[in-house]
């Protein structure tokens, strides 16, 4: 089997995943025992012509199967409507989603850069002193309640040493946004795809070369992900280490040194393998860290999806929940599928 | 030997691939063979030859594919209920490895009274009733409420054969009782077996890889390659006089604990190694790695065939057709 | 290391009592499962050695200890908003002796309350609270695993799927979702049954007309254990295809044991140890993210002192008069999950039969 | 002891003492055991599971892990130069040249000693780029000379396989090749088929013995099937609860064997050309390393133990010319 019929079953097994989480969400919403259209169309505007145009317009006069595939025909075209903003759901997403992704990107690196080098550090001092700060680390990390750590985070390095803003998110200069939105003529086929990744902060400001912009942002986002680090980053140290351990304990690695292969050779063959289960625990964590997002924004004031959804949830905004939980479902597939592929290139032992 | 105590007939067991739709592995294809009461049938074969799967599908542990399980003149395979308990009274299995074959939560006493709940055997004192059993095996009473990590392999074995005939079953399928233990133990188990045998009048079917203690322990013998019995038969003539290309070179692999006599023997040094019982060779599944291989062989399947009273092989060089 | 002993001999006595007591009823049991008893005291043992489970211990005893007599303890009534009577306790800075007297010890929140005494009730909410979500969706999870594990086929791929889409969601926002529907539903049940009412404030340590709060922590309940039973369901259907496959399991079968009593008496005890553990780790996961939802304003609202929701009042005027509410709230969460994990941590060791049959050794005994 | 070999020895082992320092205890995995290894011959080293032998050949060339500890002896080895060194005192450096270049090993199990992440070519080549200065290409063709060697059928295309992609003799096979890639002295080679069946086990036995042969090199080969013994070696040395219990040519055990523990064991394996009525077993169980009995080792088990064989333990001795047993029974006499 080739990468590409490998990938085709992957997608038809993640089409009644996708299905179930949209449905699951569905009738979360459809349980909500009051009326949503009223919520949505809010006090000010309330008429009874109005409320009848809404509810004819989500079929809310059908059964609940019609609306539900009316909800889901309509997001997979693309043309679901926020009904509390009055506008493409997509328009408001776009803007937020990448902020999400950039917020746990960098937790994700600071993951990585705790992580691993602690976890090496603990399995080559066995049972040392290192080895058990890692452990009390582990510990306390996953002990912590996220927010209050939050809250001290942004009392040390805000409130007092002033290294990090909390207003607002920097965004490339006019002139910057108008050449990415120029580059999708001069490319026209990758060019809505580069134009999707110049809405993104970072990225955007990086394409232009507009490095300044590059740093607020980060000096905005990096404490929400130096936190995500901290908690996490125990575990994970824990994980490398152990599965470290694992390799060096092995027969193989034994038979390596019976070959009298040099050190730096064996270590080659230890990490290597060492690595095919930390891949799946960071994958595993990628999502966790687009979930514990939604604190981060709340304290650190972010204006990413979790909130959002968290407002939505609360004005009974299913539409817009439908899309946001089904772009987390496709980022949990996608990070799934990564994975894989990384498997898939670290261990031979796996085709697809 | 009278009446076969078990007859199997025709039974196939195939399996599906994983990640597959249409491959199967033929772990058992078209076997029939007999056993008659109170001998031992040894049967012989390397890994992945379908003798487990064999003896674990005669105990309805596997679904068979097709075919019929004749026990005691009934076929078994459908059996539910009273009747399917009835069957699993009689009939037994005793496996490879004592450290995974006991449960290691439970002490030897529960594991061994399990059976005489499930099949509500009542006694006055069970207590009174395992320590005498335990002693049949050579086992002291102190084991009793032992956990199994608290014996050795050897002792752990004797449970297990403890478990198996504690209900005094009729037959039980032995499958490499020995191939986990060292040698000087595997002396000890193979010796109780053979009082057991003698003292309950049991049947035993002995699967092993190690062709010197089925010989040892065995009546008759009977040859696996590759999901087929290829050669069947008593099991002096058989190793003295081995038919099947494949016998004769399974025998002359066995190294013999004599210097004299290992290094002086004629010699076949086996050739390849056995394919894959996902795709096996057409016609005869040896004609790849046999040195007799003819044209018949590479197209049509040999039948077996009785070449002397209750002696069969299947092979074309014995065969007519 | 007097606390090693003093700890093995506790535990050794409270084993000797359960024999004692199990003699008593069935005359010859403790000769039957000296085996059984001399396990665990080794794990007693095992236990006692290891410093980081003894701490964990200790914790945990002390605040299953304060979730229990709590409310007693707690000197002012949680409903009594004492800053009708006197504004200079709102957000009132912390009050010690020698430089300040007649307020509060570590101060009051903005409804003039003592922060300690009300800290009182959180610890109760919070434990009860963890209990019930570890103690439901554990075994509705353990359940789904063991029949998905042990039958295979279209039932193991559907329990599998609904295993898998739960997952696909971020944890969190299902739970936010779930725990905004709720609400009126537990509310209308609760109006309903008054009993239950009044058994359910009893718990958790609240007034019985309090039950609109009560019924939002019931709702984050019926979220969280919603979305805790995945976990397990994975788990426990990977230990039961290892464990399935045993040869223990195949002589079960010839002995003639009916699935249900293969899956309850030589599956499940072989695959419980780890599930314990993650019971465990999981009793300050499900403590953590009750305060999560709390703090984001789905759990219970005023007057009830849950922590998370605590915290998250104190957060709008964080840090300057607020700083060592969230400080003080926050250790509290930070020592109620700490002892959990560390205990977790040691059971680990503890339960892994490996670490035992070394110390056996070693011990001579 | 003085620093010497004696004329055709390759290796010479004196009072070599392993112990491991576990969390359970200190376990005297080998006790003060000798042995010698001439050029060119084959060696067996006989014992149950847990006596001792596989730590015995990995003391050696240090290969001991944490928490066992090499607690005295010497090894005396005589390098491809001549010249002769101590194993267990040489620096960290020379006994990475040694092993795999002079000393090779072929382990018990295949699927475990081959990393799987690389191919089998990986193996052979980084074998011999950590030794040698060769360059890459034609270690390479190197690597398929040596898997044609070890009768791997198509070896162009083999080289390019992972160990996954081979069946369990073939892997063993590739370890063989590996092993050999330096052409060792000597080959240790650690139950090289409990794990393959028959027939492989035969076609591994007859390329081992072919290629010690062509190499010339030594062969220490540890078993616990006395099949095998019988078929390939030499000489053969029988160990029991880490010790050294007899020492023989094989012709001479198998007819003459003097220790009690070595006759029980060779009666209680069935020889399937013999009609045998009942097979002999050995009573009891192999006592606990971590606080053998002080006499003789095997005294709990054994049908002539006297009061001698519980205090004292007994001394090699020479019977007969290169027969040496360690049993009370020949040292009164």
């Amino acid at each position: 089997m080739g990468l590409t019929t490998f990938l085709v079953r992957r997608a038809v097994t993640f089409v009644p995943t996708l299905l179930g989480v949209l449905l699951i969400t569905y009738l979360i919403a459809y349980a909500v025992p009051t009326d949503p259209v009223r919520a949505w169309v809010g006090e000010k505007l309330m008429n009874p012509e109005r409320l009848q145009e809404i509810r004819e317009k989500y079929r809310f006069d059908r059964p609940w199967y019609e609306q539900f595939a009316f909800l889901v025909s309509e997001l997979l075209s693309g043309r679901l409507e926020d009904p509390v903003r009055q506008r493409n759901v997509f328009t408001e997403l776009f803007y937020r989603f990448p902020i999400t992704v950039e917020v746990a990107l960098i937790g994700f690196i600071f993951l990585v850069l705790i992580g691993i080098p602690l976890g090496v550090l603990a399995a080559v001092k066995k049972d040392s002193f290192i080895d058990f700060f890692v452990r009390i680390f582990a510990l306390t990390g996953s002990s912590l309640p996220a927010f209050v750590l939050y809250y001290f985070l942004i009392l040390g390095f805000f409130v007092y040493t002033h290294t990090t803003y909390l207003a607002g998110i920097p965004y490339p200069t006019q002139t910057c946004r108008d050449w990415i939105g120029s580059l999708p003529t001069t490319y026209p086929y990758v060019g809505n795809f580069i134009s999707a990744i110049g809405s993104v902060p970072m990225f955007g400001a990086a394409m232009c070369g507009e490095w300044f912009v590059v740093a607020d942002t980060f000096k905005r986002l990096y404490l929400p992900g130096l936190a995500l680090g901290l908690l996490n980053g125990g575990f994970i140290a824990r994980i490398v280490r152990n599965s470290l351990l694992d390799a060096l304990g092995s027969e193989y690695v034994l038979f390596a040194k019976a070959r009298g292969l040099k050190k730096l050779r064996i270590w080659r063959h230890v990490l290597k393998n060492a690595m095919i289960p930390v891949v799946t625990v960071l994958g595993i964590n990628f999502g966790g860290l687009l979930s514990g997002a939604v604190i981060a924004e709340t304290v650190f004031n972010i204006p990413g999806m979790g909130r959002y959804m968290y407002d939505s949830i609360t004005r009974l905004n299913f539409p817009a929940i439908i899309a946001a939980t089904f772009l987390f479902a496709i980022i949990y597939i996608v990070t799934n599928l990564v994975v894989d592929i990384l498997y898939a290139a670290i261990d031979p032992r796996i085709r697809y | 030997m009278s009446s076969p105590l078990l007859e199997v007939l025709d039974l196939k067991v195939y399996f599906r691939v994983r990640g597959s739709l249409f491959a199967k592995v033929k772990a058992v294809d078209n076997v029939s063979l007999k056993v008659f009461k109170g001998e031992t049938l040894g049967i012989v074969g390397e890994s992945g030859c379908g003798k487990t799967t064999l003896g674990k599908t005669i105990l309805l542990l596997n679904k068979p594919t097709s075919g019929k399980i004749l026990f005691e003149g009934l076929d078994v395979v459908k059996l539910k209920g009273r009747k399917l308990l009835e069957f699993r009274r009689n009939a037994q299995m005793v496996f490879q490895d004592p450290h995974t074959s006991l449960n290691p939560r439970m002490t030897i006493a529960e594991t061994l009274l399990e059976p005489l709940r499930e099949h509500k055997v009542q006694l006055n004192d069970y207590e009174e009733y395992l320590i005498k059993e335990m002693e049949s095996v050579g086992l002291g009473s102190e084991h009793l409420y032992r956990y199994p990590h608290e014996l050795s392999g050897g002792q752990k074995q004797r449970v297990a054969i403890l478990r198996a005939i504690i209900l005094r079953p009729k037959l039980i399928v032995l499958d490499e009782p020995t191939s986990a233990l060292d040698v000087s133990v595997q002396a000890q188990i193979l010796e109780l077996l053979r009082d057991l045998q003698r003292n309950h009048n049991l049947t035993y079917v002995f699967i092993s890889h190690d062709i010197s203690v089925v010989k040892y322990m065995s009546n008759r013998i009977a040859v696996m390659y590759l999901g087929k019995i290829v050669e069947i038969g008593n099991s002096q003539k058989l190793y003295e006089k081995p038919l099947h290309p494949y016998s004769v070179m399974l025998l002359s692999s066995i190294p013999i604990p004599d210097p004299l006599v290992s290094r002086s023997r004629k010699k076949v040094i086996p050739q390849g190694e056995p394919p894959s019982p996902i795709n096996p060779p057409p016609g005869c599944r040896f004609h790849p790695r046999c040195p007799y291989t003819m044209d018949i062989c590479k197209t049509k399947e040999p039948p077996l065939t009785e070449v002397e009273p209750g002696y069969y092989v299947a092979c074309w060089l014995y065969a007519h057709g | 290391m007097s606390i090693v002993k003093a700890v093995y001999e506790a535990l050794v006595k409270v084993i000797n009592f359960y024999v004692l007591v199990r003699d008593k009823l069935s005359p010859g049991w403790s000769t039957k499962n000296s085996s059984r008893v001399k396990e665990w005291k080794l794990m007693a043992y095992a236990f006692s050695k290891s410093k980081i489970g003894v701490l964990g211990g200790m914790i945990v005893f002390v605040v299953t200890l304060l979730a229990i007599i709590g409310p007693l303890l707690a000197w002012e009534p949680y409903w009594e908003y004492k800053v009708v009577e006197d504004p200079e306790l709102w957000y009132h800075p912390p009050c010690i002796p020698p430089w300040c007297s007649g307020y509060p010890l570590l101060g009051t929140d903005e409804w003039g309350r003592d922060i300690i005494s009300l800290s009182f009730y959180g610890f109760r909410i919070s434990f009860v609270i963890s209990l019930f979500v570890v103690f439901l969706g554990a075994p509705l999870g353990i359940l789904l695993g063991l029949v998905a594990g042990y039958k295979g086929g279209l039932i193991d791929e559907v329990i599998m799927r609904l295993t898998d889409i739960f997952i696909a969601f971020p944890g969190l926002i299902l739970a936010i979702a779930f725990a905004s529907v709720f609400p009126q539903r537990i509310r209308a049940f609760l109006e309903a049954n008054t009993l239950l009412r009044d058994f359910l404030s009893f718990i958790f340590g609240l007034r019985p007309n309090e039950y609109a709060q009560l019924a939002a922590i019931l709702s984050v309940w019926v979220a969280m254990v919603i979305v805790w039973w995945p976990g397990y369901a994975r788990i426990v259907r990977g230990s039961v295809l290892s464990v399935r496959e045993q040869p223990f399991i195949e002589a079960a079968k010839l002995v003639g044991l009916p699935t249900r009593k293969i899956l309850i008496k030589h599956v499940l005890p072989n695959v419980l140890s780890p599930i314990l553990v993650m019971m465990t780790f999981d009793l300050a996961t499900a403590t953590l993210f009750a305060a999560a939802l709390s703090f984001l304003g789905l759990g219970p609202q005023e007057p009830v002192p849950e922590l998370g929701y605590l915290i998250s009042k104190a957060g709008n005027f964080f840090p300057e008069r607020t700083a060592h509410i969230v400080l003080y709230y926050g250790t509290i969460l930070l020592v109620i999950a700490l002892g959990w994990n560390l205990l977790g941590d040691a059971l680990r060791d503890v339960l892994d039969p490996r670490t035992r049959r070394s110390i056996e050794f070693r011990e001579g005994g | 002891m003085a620093e010497s070999l004696q004329d055709g020895q390759v290796l010479k082992v004196r009072d070599l003492e392993v112990k491991f320092y576990t969390y359970a205890g200190v376990v005297n995995a080998v006790s003060r055991i000798s042995f010698e290894v001439y050029e060119g011959e084959v060696v067996a080293l006989v014992g149950e599971t847990g006596c001792g032998k596989t730590v015995t050949t990995r003391a050696l060339t240090r290969l001991i892990e944490h928490p066992g500890r090499i607690e005295n002896g010497s090894a005396l080895f005589k390098r491809r130069n001549n010249e002769v060194v101590d194993l267990l005192k040489v620096p960290e450096e020379v006994i990475r040249d040694i092993r795999g270049n002079e000393i090779a090993y072929v382990f018990q199990d295949p699927t475990s000693a081959l990393d799987p992440l690389y191919t089998v070519g990986t193996h052979i080549v980084e074998t011999v780029t950590n030794h040698r200065k060769v360059k890459a290409k034609e270690v390479l063709r190197d690597a398929i000379r040596l898997l044609k060697e070890v009768v791997i059928p198509s070896p162009e295309l083999r080289v390019k396989n992972y160990p996954h992609e081979l069946s369990g003799g073939m892997r063993q096979r590739a370890v063989i090749a590996t092993s050999l890639s330096n052409s060792p002295k000597l080959l240790i080679a650690d139950e090289p088929t409990t794990n393959l069946d028959v027939t492989i086990q035969a076609q591994i036995l007859e390329l081992l013995k072919n290629l010690q042969a062509k190499y010339k090199m030594s062969l220490i080969l540890i078993t616990h099937n006395l099949g095998i013994v019988a078929e390939i070696s030499d000489r053969v040395y029988i160990m029991y609860a880490g010790k050294i219990v007899e020492e023989a040519l094989t012709t001479d055990l198998y007819y003459k064997p003097l220790h009690p523990y070595t006759q029980l064991l060779l009666r209680s394996v069935p020889n399937p050309l013999k009609r045998i009525e009942k097979l002999e077993s050995i009573p009891g169980v192999v006592p606990s390393l971590i606080n053998p009995p002080p006499g003789c080792r095997f005294y709990p088990r054994c049908p002539y133990a006297t009061d001698v064989c519980r205090r004292e333990e007994p001394s090699m001795i020479e019977v007969e010319p290169r027969h040496r047993v360690a049993c009370w029974l020949y040292l009164k006499r």
